[in-house]
């Protein structure tokens, strides 16, 4: 007569709920712990990975360059010394050689290519106005046709001497790029034939990029000259 | 897969052995098709993918092993998840520190290594029901089979695609690349043809266990 | 208007031209057949419950007497085709190779073969209900092909009402020509049992409908019906199947019988003009179906003809009369679009039998023998007069996926006019699918 | 006497019908054939023998997969109902007439082993084969595919276009000095679609109506294919509403741009005679096998290939579109064909029904 129904299995019990909560409790605590463990250990070590392959990336576009310092634009156009590499705005990045003179700027820009972002270092020299130099950094270029901005050698003997002067923030050529076999005069990029979408991207990169960057570093040239 | 009975009990037996080759994750239970698609167009980054996701699957199957009495059953998923998460941030840092450029090619595909569904699969299937060191064995055996795996597809489509195995050009600089093995279609046709190859040999082997029998 | 159709594919209806060979037979007239030694009367000429015989071996018959009685309003008498003695009632093959009980009987060479009539009566008199029960006692089954008791089709269902008469007088099928010539020859007699079949079913018109290949048998048939008013005659475009009902009846008066369904349900009712014409003739007289017009033709067939025939004829008297030449391959009961190939020369020819089809070695698909995948291309879907898609149900026979068909695909209403073989560059045997996936689906629906 | 002898023979029982018409897969297939060698013959008239080679190449490397794919699984050879001919051929005929003939043989290869005969052969294959084979090669050797020689060379007949010697899985070599050399006035290496994409120079209709320009070997004489196709429709081998929908379409569409802004986008005779959209439409839209077997379903499958054709050349990334206008239109159809099930004669409304 006094026989009790006992509750059906699946119930949650307020035990069960505890003792669940409890237990997700723990594992969190113990990940949390031990990313915190694993970042505290490797950041230095990953800053420092960041910083040399930058810093080893500027030193192949200006060639002989003992001293990097890294520079970045504000909001305002100001400009400011960095201590590491990490930080927000358009950086740049100016090299000096043994005698401590300016050997030029190395600049950052991206321009959406064929498949996603293509982002680039570029060197210029403040001095003649000119682009010498051009390296790729990332990008998602069909390999084997538009990933070839990255290595035609044809296409990238462009960025030997190509011209970028700036006259009240305009270019007084604007940088373009041009079929392959087409080029005439020395603001003109030479496209590589099949990838024209890629090369396009990397002429619209670089004339976006001179006309916003280089103005700032003009102005500012003696500062960057003294290293400050 | 169509195990005879003895084999399976052989393969609860030999953890390690049996995620390596008799289940291989990739070629015969044909999971974590994401990575194995995405990450293979060379042998660098195959080879990379593999040995993070091994060493994802190592660490936590052998946390999970550690607590499975302790998870109540309406929580495991979540309990696994976390867990399989932890690995994986700790993962992406030590990537991150050893070697950038390899970090720029994984990409988005090593947090993405959580949702694999072969690292779930095996949580489930194995490591919550067995002790740490089976687990831990398993978790090696199955990720290593898995970068087994990918480091063939990335074979396949680095010759074919770019004509190099690990950068080194194999075929001198005439050697025309079929640009498709590096692109994702690619990747779809290479996995493909092992897949065809796996099964052909596995319907051999049972014509010829017929024959016998 | 034709390239609208064209675009929609919306046609009336679709079906195919196939050379029709009926020069060979269409000009010749009917002409009776000699009495075969021994006549072969199977008990199960029609749809419906076989007939009971109501004779015993030994007994001697009188042309036209009854010696077997219907089983039921499915059924029909039988009446004797010969006068003569009943040899045995014993099994006998049939079209399709089955065997079924037969009264075998042996005409006497020597006798008058005089028709025993019943005492004449006017049809004027008769009420529906003593019409149907006349046309059953006639033992008239549908004779286009069918076979389906005559006397079922008069009476009206409850419920409904037959507004119209639809008599069919196209006969699509290639090489047959005896609905031709019975429009040319018996005018009058098809017009009679036209009115009979509009007064049993109380429909106040007639619609014959005939291919516009036979623009003779219009005119025979506008000439003996002068300027009545209640039947008219009109001419349909020749082109196969325009002989099936659902064709006629959709070109004649726009009206599409619903799927499953039977033309009463939008208030027709379709009768064979050479049915017509029997009920007409043997009606007044009190007779009994014993004989049948069929045409013998094919390139197997040196002397083609018309030929009226006694019921049990064996079709190898029936080809002697006709002379076969010696590179004959097979013997078709029928049309060659839906006639049955026989395997024995012994089967009889029966009420519902309008043409006997002898082909050569050479003739018909006898030589394509590989079937080649279905390459899609839609000349069945083109062709199907139901507006169904045979490519789609000939790759779901194939993968045996036979309820698929029904539901899904309408296989029921299909009719196997043949089309869809007619034109399958695969030569794949769509029709013959068909009829195995409604047997399954069938089979299947009698264990559930 | 004679019905004695026909007691003697055995009767064939088969199935009615027994007629059939003189239809048959091996006379359609035979009879595209016939319609595609104007097309060729006219195709090695404008580029020479590397077109020849490149045609024979192709042919030849499918029927070789065939025969090969028919022995490993144990089915009887299928070579002889002209299909793989067709696939080699229709190929051959959209490649470049310069490309290295082993890219063609690589082409077939694919085009006839996982386009078709992994399907399950003739009839199975989802994607026109000939179009797997041209895309598999579009993907794997981009350069290659979209390097265009001009038409009309001088000594065409005497000398191969330098690219399509190449050894087997070695480049090809650059014929950018040959092109020099052999160029007649007028005559470039960039098809008419590209030139006014990249370049915005508008080709001169008639040369592209005679088919004297630069373009995949078999698609440039526009008016010739529509006669061969013509000549099919006529014959009934192939069915007229894919083509008319396609092409009628391609023109609606590409006339809508054009009138939006006819600055930006030409008209639909430029769009009708550039690349290979008569070929695709007439030979490859209408391959039977990837088509759906609906009225309805043959128009909305050639609208839909037309518009994208038009869609992929004015705003797409890519030149041509025809190609992946079919393929997208392939991949569809079983889609269209469930769509678009005719009504069937009597069939009742469901409330009828109940």
């Amino acid at each position: 007569m006094s026989q009790l129904i006992p509750p059906p299995e699946s119930a949650p019990s307020r035990e069960n709920s505890i003792r669940m909560v409890r237990l997700l409790g723990t594992v969190s605590l113990m990940c949390g712990v031990l990313i915190v463990g694993t970042n505290l250990a490797t950041r230095d070590r990953i800053r420092q990975n960041q910083e040399t392959i930058m810093r080893d990336s500027v030193a192949e576009l200006l060639p002989g360059v003992k001293k990097q310092v890294v520079y970045s634009i504000a909001a305002k156009g100001e400009l400011k010394v960095m201590n590491g590499i990490e930080g927000e705005g358009q950086r740049f990045f100016a090299g000096y050689d043994a005698q401590g003179k300016l050997a030029g700027v190395v600049i950052e820009a991206g321009e959406r290519g064929y498949a996603d972002v293509i982002s680039a270092l570029y060197s210029y020299s403040p001095a003649t106005q000119t682009i010498i130099g051009f390296k790729v950094v990332d990008m998602r270029e069909t390999p084997g046709l538009g990933d070839r901005v990255r290595s035609d050698e044809g296409f990238l003997a462009n960025f030997k001497q190509l011209d970028a002067r700036v006259e009240n923030g305009k270019e007084v050529h604007p940088i373009v790029t041009v079929k392959h076999g087409a080029k005439k005069n020395p603001w003109e990029i030479d496209a590589i034939s099949g990838a024209t979408i890629s090369s396009r991207a990397v002429g619209r990169m670089l004339q976006k990029s001179v006309e916003n960057v280089t103005p700032v570093i003009q102005k500012n040239l003696d500062r960057i000259e003294r290293g400050q | 897969m169509t195990e005879t009975k003895p084999s399976v009990i052989n393969a609860e037996n030999t953890p390690f052995i049996n995620g390596l080759w008799r289940q291989n994750p990739v070629f015969v239970m044909v999971l974590g098709m994401c990575p194995t698609l995405a990450i293979t167009n060379s042998v660098r980054n195959a080879v990379s993918m593999g040995l993070a996701t091994t060493f994802v699957m190592a660490v936590s199957y052998g946390m999970i092993s550690a607590i499975r009495n302790l998870i109540p059953k309406q929580v495991r998923i979540a309990t696994f998840i976390a867990i399989i998460a932890c690995a994986v941030t700790v993962v992406d840092f030590l990537v991150k520190a050893i070697s950038i450029p390899i970090y720029l090619a994984l990409g988005a595909y090593i947090p993405l290594i959580v949702s694999n569904c072969l690292t779930l699969e095996r949580a489930e299937a194995y490591a919550c029901k067995q002790p740490v060191v089976k687990s831990m064995l398993d978790g090696l055996g199955m990720g290593l089979g898995f970068a087994f795996a990918l480091t063939c597809l990335g074979i396949v489509r680095e010759v074919l695609g770019a004509g190099t195995f690990l950068g080194f050009h194999l075929f001198g600089p005439h050697f025309e690349p079929l640009v498709l093995f590096l692109l994702p279609p690619g990747g779809f046709i290479a996995l493909a043809i092992l897949l065809l190859a796996f099964a052909y040999r596995k319907e051999r082997q049972l014509k010829k266990a017929e024959a016998q029998s | 208007m034709p390239l609208l159709e064209a675009i929609t594919g919306k046609r009336l209806w679709r079906g195919v031209h196939v050379p029709e060979h009926k020069e060979d037979t269409e000009r010749l007239p009917i002409r009776r057949m000699p009495f075969a030694p021994l006549l072969v009367i199977p008990l199960s000429q029609h749809n419906g419950a076989p007939s009971i015989p109501i004779v015993h071996e030994g007994q001697e018959v009188v042309r036209g007497e009854p010696i077997a009685k219907a089983a039921g309003f499915m059924s029909i008498p039988m009446h004797a085709p010969a006068t003569g003695r009943v040899q045995r009632i014993a099994l006998a093959p049939g079209a399709r190779g089955e065997l079924g009980l037969a009264i075998y009987l042996a005409p006497y060479l020597s006798a008058s073969q005089e028709i025993l009539y019943g005492a004449p009566r006017d049809i004027a008199d008769m009420t529906p209900a003593e019409i149907v029960q006349a046309v059953q006692d006639t033992g008239v089954v549908g004779l286009g092909g069918a076979a389906f008791p005559t006397h079922v089709k008069l009476k009206v269902p409850e419920g409904r009402t037959i507004d119209t008469v639809v008599v069919n007088g196209c006969e699509c099928e290639p090489y047959l020509t005896t609905d031709h010539r019975i429009m040319l020859e018996q005018s009058a007699q098809v017009l009679h049992g036209t009115r009979v079949a509009m007064k049993a079913l109380g429909a106040p018109r007639a619609v014959i409908g005939v291919e516009d290949n036979k623009m003779d048998a219009v005119a025979a048939l506008r000439q003996a019906n002068g300027s009545a008013t209640d039947i008219t005659v009109e001419s349909v475009p020749a082109r196969y199947p325009q002989g099936a009902e659902k064709m006629l009846v959709k070109v004649l008066l726009n009206r599409e019988v619903p799927s499953a369904g039977l033309p009463s349900e939008v208030g027709l009712a379709v009768f064979n003009v050479a049915t017509l014409a029997q009920i007409g003739d043997l009606l007044p007289r009190r007779g009994g179906l014993i004989e049948r017009v069929i045409t013998i033709a094919g390139p197997g067939v040196k002397k083609p003809g018309n030929f009226l025939v006694a019921l049990g004829t064996p079709l190898r008297w029936a080809l002697e009369q006709a002379a076969c030449t010696d590179r004959v391959s097979s013997v078709v009961l029928g049309g060659p679009m839906m006639g049955a190939a026989v395997g024995s020369l012994d089967v009889p020819v029966t009420k519902g039998v309008s043409g006997i089809l002898v082909l050569e070695d050479d003739h018909g698909p006898a030589h394509h023998n590989y079937i080649h995948p279905c390459i899609k291309c839609a000349a069945c879907v083109d062709v199907c007069p139901m507006h169904l898609n045979p490519s789609r149900l000939g790759l779901l026979a194939r993968k045996e996926r036979y309820e698929e068909m029904e539901t899904d695909f309408h296989l029921m209403d299909c009719f196997e006019c043949g089309c869809c073989s007619y034109v399958c560059p695969s030569q794949i045997p769509l029709v013959q699918y068909f009829r195995i996936s409604k047997q399954m689906n069938r089979e299947r629906k009698a264990r559930a | 006497m004679s019905s004695a002898r026909v007691a003697e023979r055995v009767l064939e029982v088969r199935t009615s019908p027994h007629a059939h018409n003189a239809m048959s897969v091996e006379k359609i297939m035979r009879n595209v054939v016939f319609a595609l060698l104007p097309i060729s013959a006219y195709a090695v008239w404008m580029f020479g023998i590397s077109a020849f080679f490149l045609l024979v190449t192709t042919t030849l490397a499918s029927l070789a997969t065939e025969s090969a794919a028919c022995r490993m699984s144990g089915k009887r050879s299928s070579i002889g109902d002209y299909s793989a001919v067709i696939t080699g051929l229709l190929l051959g005929l959209t490649l470049p007439p310069g490309l290295p003939l082993w890219m063609g043989a690589l082409g077939a290869f694919i085009a006839v082993g996982p386009g078709k005969m992994v399907f399950g052969g003739l009839g199975f294959n989802v994607f026109n084969p000939a179009l797997v084979g041209r895309a598999f090669l579009q993907a794997a050797f981009p350069v290659a595919i979209t390097a265009y020689t001009p038409a009309k060379a001088l000594g065409r007949f005497t000398e191969f276009i330098p690219s399509s010697l190449a050894w087997p899985f070695m480049k090809a070599a650059p014929v950018t000095e040959w092109m020099a050399r052999v160029r007649v006035d007028g005559f470039t290496g960039a098809t008419p679609l590209m030139l006014r994409k990249f370049d915005h120079i508008q080709t001169d209709p008639w040369s592209m109506f005679l088919g004297e320009r630069a373009g995949s070997t078999g698609e440039t004489a526009a008016l010739l294919i529509f006669v061969c196709g013509l000549y099919l429709i006529i014959r009934k081998f192939m069915d007229w509403r894919v083509p008319a929908a396609m092409l009628l379409s391609a023109i609606a569409v590409a006339e809508a741009f054009h009138l939006a802004d006819a600055a930006r986008y030409p008209g639909p005779l430029f769009v009708l005679l550039s690349g290979g959209l008569v070929l695709g439409a007439m030979f490859m839209a209408t391959d039977p096998v990837g088509s759906p077997v609906t009225p309805r379903g043959m128009w909305i499958y050639g609208i839909l290939m037309g518009a994208m054709t038009v869609l992929i050349r004015f705003l797409g990334g890519l030149a041509e579109g025809v190609m992946y206008a079919i393929l997208l239109g392939n991949a569809f159809s079983p889609l269209i064909d469930n769509l678009t099930q005719p009504k069937t004669y009597g069939e009742r409304r469901k409330a009828v029904a109940k």
